[in-house]
């Protein structure tokens, strides 16, 4: 299996998708020639032309709106959103159309478009290049939400998106994007949206994130290990909405308490869902407070981001409180 | 690049231009040929009977609305010819991408009156599964139904003509929308991209002088709509839209152009909103009544009835008898509708995905549940 | 004091408001002779004229973007969505340079704007007349966001709300406009921003509710009295950011049993975040499951809306969960 | 209403459409002048002496982001007329939208080097508090900071304006963006208002041929960028971006006729990005490198400098010397900038509202333990 980072893995997905099936096409700012400005398109145009690899105009509410309405035709639109930053112009779009053109047309017509974009901080992009904004769109029935934290679940999720019947936001975490390597099988395989991914397993506290907060959920993990015996479960949820609600409850079942991490700011970020979900349906499970790290609730700041973002002293401070309640 | 710094002329664009700026017709509001009618009678029946029975059904829905049966209605009274003329234009494969506003061009598409009054009614044949009000589709005749905030569904015409191209289908799409929605964002990345890609749809702007109180004049100071299409290499063109005779004769134009690959066209058809904006609205409180009142002598129904009459077509008998016809066969149907019963409560947790997830379930439990309790409270359902 | 019903109440706020400073103006589609759908800013270009009550063209980006650039100038806009439903092509304006100019520009500008308009459901509205959309502005950092139940708050949270530094999104839950009328001062009065109203007090479950769904949370509150003695407590909050946490905490030390209502879809509600708040904060305080009852994660029906949004019979079911415990 | 059912003529419009399609220049690539100069020596040098200080700091910001001490930078450089020529055009109390590329022009409205490098190293002087990259603004010049999403600040510009105008303030406002950031929703409703409430804004199109990797002809199908002003009654004139003297001259006009109420303009201002789109972008990919090359023809600094020089108002001797006096007057002010500390932590949870609001002042106090335990725990704050 050859070693690859998630960029490649991205390419490959689409890569595969589009020869799979003609009706997958890709369109969005720069991701002809240019292969988008992190080479996730690379090369497609080469091998697929102009006509299923579309550079557009300078508009995220074009690129979604005309990606819908090819859906509805009957193609298989993946939009690239440069930065995911940029998909506010798209929100009509996506609040009107896509995510209710099923119900609006009571069943008859849909728009299974995937749209993808590098998201989250950690490269030093400032305001506009680092948000993490999955909440916008959980919060909005219609969609899927999905966010991997490494290659092979990434190749595995957008191809599962690609295929699905139901529009997705496919998240990047872009500081992701070359820095893990990994094997990733040539064959074909899907990662199913809807479930989580134990990526380390622990009996004293349940830690769920995503996308790049999964690492530094680790790191914490290996310090509490070694400063106090503490074993933290960590679970990358992967797909954001709908989130794998029973591997979480499985997992408080062992632990009986949890850490929540997302790099998105604290208030109605997905946290907040998943923690009151588990005050609906699962308190008598809790040994403790829940406890959540997040991005601060301000515009993300290009000066010391990573005191804005959560970081190892944060989460650490999350399971000394939860640990020691 | 070469040409990056260089002037151009404007002379190549005149034709353009003034196509934009104009006012293209056939027959004047008397019903008098201005023109050579380049239509046989068969079409032109197909056309005023169209519009007759969008007429007829139009004053249904007013009343209907009125007596709860239907929560709103906007009525496209005296806009007959743009809806009816510009959907006459597409065959049958085309797409259509209407807004809410568009009763003429349904039944151009084939839509029948039952279907509309179900829809109308959110009963249980509403083939729209009682989403939303005043809008109406069908996969069956590949319309697309209007999302509600104005001028949102034309770049999804773009990208369904875009696709259709893209598969080598031989297919053309066409969005209709108000004067008011060329404000709108979706405007301008649809007509941009259409532009850009020459994607083969017709974008037909129903000027009607209103979008509920703004006069078009406020709507922008560009001197036409039409000649909105010089921003986006779009070609403009200009007719009366209270002209049936001259908005399909343009939009076949522009439909043909558009299926043999020359691109797209943005036609402007002037019209009229004759009556209030919606069944909810009060016009009196910004529109002077003669204002409509003197409007009503470009009723376009009126005016091919004329024409048809001077042409020798039809005869008054056979013009009374039409809309006694129709008259009595829609009333028919009214009754037919008035009778079924409402949607199932699940309708509300329905086609949210192509499976429900499992928050959906749950809610769907809690639905039925609550539907329970409601009995044991003595709750009505309505 | 007269008696008011919630559009005269919200009328006079603005007119007493533009009487007051010349710098507050009003903008929106149809607000000049036709005085708005609901006639909220009815008569208002009579006595202040067309420069300051600003018929727009048909669009909502646009609304909101010339408004910030007014604020930022000097102005104070009140900006009217017609339908608080139509609020997302102005999305990218709101997110980008509404509740970020302030940070974007290291506090040397600011952009002050009230953004009103109807929303929530009970009219047979449909899909595009009836959203309950706050959530998505309560996750902005940045902007404030208030919904009165009543014409006294309208009017006082009105009046702070063009006072204030911040931008406000301000919510008018229309099935009350004429709904409900009570005696409201004539004399100048605001209500702050950010307390919520104990509507009624009670020692045996906390309902947390706002809008329209204060009067249903009422209703069943009566039906729980009489049919099983349980008295509960019914917190309007008002102001749904920087929401009134004290007041939950304060009412959850007495009843331990908490129960949210809202419009709004479920997921990612504010009901969320107001569980969230509590398992972390207050999680010892309570004697039960937090339960909600909100709207249901799909588009807004034409058809069934009274079976869609919290009832009578769901806010019931979930007394009784929380109580039966 | 009356006029509703008429045609225009195009003659009305053909001037504007005329110098929306045409390229107003005074001096050619040459520096030759080939049309009547209006401007004396000061204006002259003062365009000259902006465009040498912009280019030279432009080359320190590469530098500087090459070591990491500039997290990005956008090189203004070849654009230096179309900036320069424009802001000079403003008035003190006039206001400026620019976007990320407009280096010239902050320095044509008084920001000093200083300033700027405070900014794009974010340091504790940086005015923009360490929010965001690639944008500068100021207060005290009224240049209000970019939106990174390009284009979002061009109704803003149009709401200061009309704020202006409704205060009876003699002011204008000028939003400065790119080719590609036509297409965005934000034009078109900026564009839209300016016409309909003839706001004293001037838009000033920076077409520099290319929107990343999209050339301009894939941004548009419409004839020219200037031409978009007819779909919003806002009269276009297209100029030579390199020619500083037909920017200012006609950018003048504009803000003139804007004060003197008599509306908006759009300006496209035809240039060249010489460089990358950013210090983050390779344009070998897209772009080829003959094409930049041949583009260096039409620098602005250098065709400004042979006409200066042809004219006889400076001497290659001084033109030499202006060019060595800034580049060491830049380097102290470099040197000085780079020494300053970083910005405090707090600003991370600084300027969200007037006041913090109370999550704001819990999430303070977790940053201010955070700080203690990354300390605890050996881990940087960087
Ligand atoms: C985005 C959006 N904003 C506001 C509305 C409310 N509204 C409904 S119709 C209308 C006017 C539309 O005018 P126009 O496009 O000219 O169409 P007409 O009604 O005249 O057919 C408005 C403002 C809406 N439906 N969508
Ligand atoms: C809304 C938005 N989408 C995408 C981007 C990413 N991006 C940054 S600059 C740029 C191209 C802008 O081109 P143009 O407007 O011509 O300005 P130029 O860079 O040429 O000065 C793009 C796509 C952005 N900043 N904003
Ligand atoms: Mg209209
Ligand atoms: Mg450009």
């Amino acid at each position: 299996m050859p070693v690859t980072n998630m960029v490649q893995a991205l390419n490959s997905a689409l890569r595969e998708e589009m020869r799979r099936d003609k009706r997958v096409v890709v369109l969005g700012e720069d991701v002809g020639k240019r292969g988008g400005v992190f080479l996730v398109t690379e090369g497609l145009i080469d091998e697929f032309g102009p006509e299923r690899v579309i550079d557009t105009p300078l508009t995220e509410a074009g690129i979604v709106g005309v990606a819908i309405g090819m859906a509805l035709y009957g193609l298989k639109p993946v939009a690239e959103i440069q930065f995911i930053d940029f998909i506010y112009e798209a929100f009509d779009q996506i609040a009107t159309n896509l995510s209710k053109i099923r119900r609006r047309s009571g069943g008859m017509f849909s728009a299974p478009v995937v749209i993808r974009g590098p998201c989250c901080g950690g490269v030093k992009g400032g305001m506009f290049h680092s948000q993490s904004n999955e909440a916008y769109f959980v919060h909005t029935a219609g969609l899927k939400v999905v966010m991997p934290s490494r290659p092979y679940d990434a190749k595995g999720l957008l191809k599962a998106s690609i295929r699905g019947e139901d529009p997705v936001i496919f998240l990047e975490p872009k500081v992701l994007y070359r820095a893990i390597k990994e094997e990733v099988p040539e064959e074909d395989y899907v990662v199913p949206i809807g479930e989580a991914r134990v990526v380390q397993e622990g009996s004293d506290v349940t830690i769920v994130t995503w996308g790049a907060m999964v690492y530094k959920a680790l790191e914490v993990s290996k310090i509490a290990r070694s400063r106090h015996g503490w074993e933290a479960e960590v679970i990358d949820l992967r797909t954001l909405f709908p989130f794998d609600k029973d591997a979480i409850i499985r997992s408080l079942e062992k632990t009986g308490r949890l850490v929540i991490v997302h790099e998105a700011p604290k208030t109605l970020g997905l946290g907040a869902e998943i923690a009151a979900y588990v005050a609906e349906n699962a308190i008598e499970l809790l040994k403790a407070p829940v406890a959540r790290v997040t991005g601060f609730d301000a515009p993300f700041p290009l000066a010391h981001e990573k005191l804005y973002m959560p970081n190892e002293a944060r989460i650490y401070m999350a399971l000394s409180r939860v640990m020691s309640y | 690049m070469a040409h990056h710094f260089t002037a151009y002329e404007v002379e190549e664009l005149l034709p353009e231009l003034k196509a934009s700026l104009g006012l293209r017709r056939f027959i004047d509001e008397e019903g008098n040929e201005v023109q050579k009618v380049p239509l046989g009678p068969e079409p032109l029946m197909r056309m005023y009977i169209t519009m007759v029975r969008a007429r007829i059904l139009d004053e249904w829905l007013l009343r209907l609305q009125r007596v709860g049966k239907v929560a709103l209605h906007a009525p496209n009274v005296g806009q007959e010819a743009a809806a009816a003329g510009s959907a006459m234009a597409l065959r049958e494969e085309d797409w259509l991408f209407p807004s809410y506003r568009e009763l003429a061009a349904y039944i151009a598409r084939g839509m029948n009156e039952e279907e509309i009054l179900d829809r109308a009614m959110a009963n249980i044949d509403d083939p729209l599964r009682g989403s939303e009000f005043v809008v109406y589709g069908h996969r069956k005749y590949n319309i697309v139904p209007a999302p509600v905030p104005v001028g949102s569904q034309v770049p999804l015409a773009v990208g369904a003509a875009m696709a259709a191209k893209i598969l080598g289908h031989s297919v053309v799409t066409m969005a209709i929308f108000g004067d008011g929605a060329t404000s709108r964002a979706d405007f301008h990345a649809g007509l941009n991209f259409a532009g850009v890609f020459r994607a083969p749809v017709v974008f037909v702007i129903q000027n009607n002088a209103w979008a509920i109180s703004m006069p078009s004049r406020r709507q922008t100071a560009a001197k036409t709509f039409a000649l909105k299409g010089v921003a986006y290499g779009v070609p403009g063109v200009r007719v009366d839209g209270n002209d049936v005779i001259a908005v399909y004769t343009t939009a076949s134009e522009a439909v043909e152009r558009a299926r043999a690959g020359e691109g797209p066209t943005l036609l402007e058809a002037v019209t009229y909103r004759l009556g209030p904006h919606t069944t909810a609205d009060d016009p009196d409180r910004y529109r002077p009544r003669e204002e409509a009142k003197a409007m009503e002598k470009f009723d376009p129904i009126r005016r091919l009835g004329k024409y048809l009459k001077a042409r020798g077509i039809i005869s008054e008998k056979e013009e009374r008898e039409i809309w006694s016809e129709w008259g009595e066969r829609i009333e028919r149907i009214v009754k037919r509708c008035y009778e079924k019963p409402p949607l199932p409560p699940s309708v509300v947790l329905e086609n949210v995905y192509s499976e429900p997830t499992w928050n959906l379930e749950e809610q769907m439990r809690e639905l039925e549940e609550s539907l329970e309790v409601m009995k044991e409270l003595g709750i009505g359902v309505e």
